[in-house]
């Protein structure tokens, strides 16, 4: 699965993405997030306040307790500031 | 119908875009630009985007406000990468028949965007450092209130 | 403070107008251009006014507009004399820091206008007849709203 | 005083402007305007219904009951539709 991350999360990660292969047991993002923020750092840093996060199945906003079965890409990212 | 979309990394002239609207329906054009100013001593702002969202996401709103406010037309741009002080960073105009649907549009597309499209901010500074902008409660709370 | 007024009876290009703001403490632009609209079977529109009071109201507006939003810029053109369908009418346009002050001022400035500048306007029809258009009471009430 | 006219109010009455040397009991706005319908047409036909006109008194707008003393000129027009 591709994890990409965007703006200060893309910063403090290092990279735009990662491709990683989840075991079964990680089926919502708030699974992907503790997952990888139980790695280290540097995700244990991005992901520290995660009410300051943002994500998005395959281009489409989704709420963090949603499930990531059948989806290519997970966006993580801060709340936008765009307009 | 006109229905304008643009993603941009060059300056845009809001002049000319406002100047794409022509029909002999249109009685009303309201408009709105954002420009980059000089703030906590800034000399530059970056964007950064998520191209397919926020492309998509401009679709969308075009769509939800031609149908909101019934309107004649509506245009977008919006910039990304580094910009200049002064330069304009978004562009929004809605076209209708009579002048509240045209004027509420604008705002409500603005609050919109504050909160819905994929981009961030990040100041930068004289001295070649950067700071992420932080979304404000305020637009949050206006983008909650539609 | 930029602070523009122009009546004037030749067509004028709105886009023109809104680049006419240039400040890098501007972080706001909102306009609005009222458009002749093809209604009624109308050909064309012809504005009479009465010139002193005219120029004297719209520069009260504008210093009034500009205290009450504390804007860094305003802008107010309007056309007199004939008119062809589809061009612009009046155009107003304000400049501030934040977005609430410019959109919630060019809501203002056409309010006012509606209900305070001596200005009347007649439909022209194809057969050369014409008809005075009257005030409408909701712009009355929007006027007395503020 | 002079009298000026406009818009439709102009065109009933067929000109841009009257001079008139009035009364001394004509004081407001108010005794030009009954003055000038009791004449007849076109005053009668322009000033039939007062509440869609309006005033001003050497350019400045002023509701009928204002005293026309000192006044160089008086602007007699209907309701306005600007912007």
């Amino acid at each position: 699965m591709k994890i990409s991350y965007f703006a200060k999360t893309r910063e403090i990660i290092g990279r735009d993405y990662d491709i990683i292969h989840f075991p079964t047991d990680i089926r919502s993002i708030n699974d992907v997030v503790k997952y990888l923020s139980a790695k280290g750092e540097p995700y244990s840093i991005a992901f520290a306040n995660q009410d300051a996060l943002r994500f998005a199945l395959d281009n489409e906003m989704a709420k963090s307790d949603v499930s990531i079965e059948n989806i290519q890409e997970l966006a993580i990212f801060p709340p936008v500031t765009g307009g | 119908m006109i229905r304008y979309i643009s993603l941009q990394n060059c300056p845009f002239d809001p002049g000319e875009e406002l100047c794409k609207f022509r029909s002999e329906s249109i009685g009303a054009i309201a408009s709105f630009t954002g420009l980059v100013r000089s703030e906590n001593e800034i000399v530059a702002l970056s964007i950064e985007h998520h191209p397919v969202m926020t492309q998509k996401t401009l679709e969308q709103l075009c769509d939800m406000v031609i149908t909101r406010y019934h309107l004649l037309g509506v245009s977008i741009t919006h910039r990304y990468e580094l910009l200049k002080l002064g330069e304009p960073i978004v562009f929004v105009a809605a076209a209708s028949v009579h002048r509240k649907a045209a004027m509420e549009a604008i705002v409500y597309m603005m609050d919109r965007l504050k909160t819905d499209i994929p981009l961030w901010k990040k100041e930068i500074f004289a001295d070649g450092t950067s700071r992420w902008i932080e979304q404000k409660q305020s637009d949050v709370d206006r983008s909650f209130s539609w």
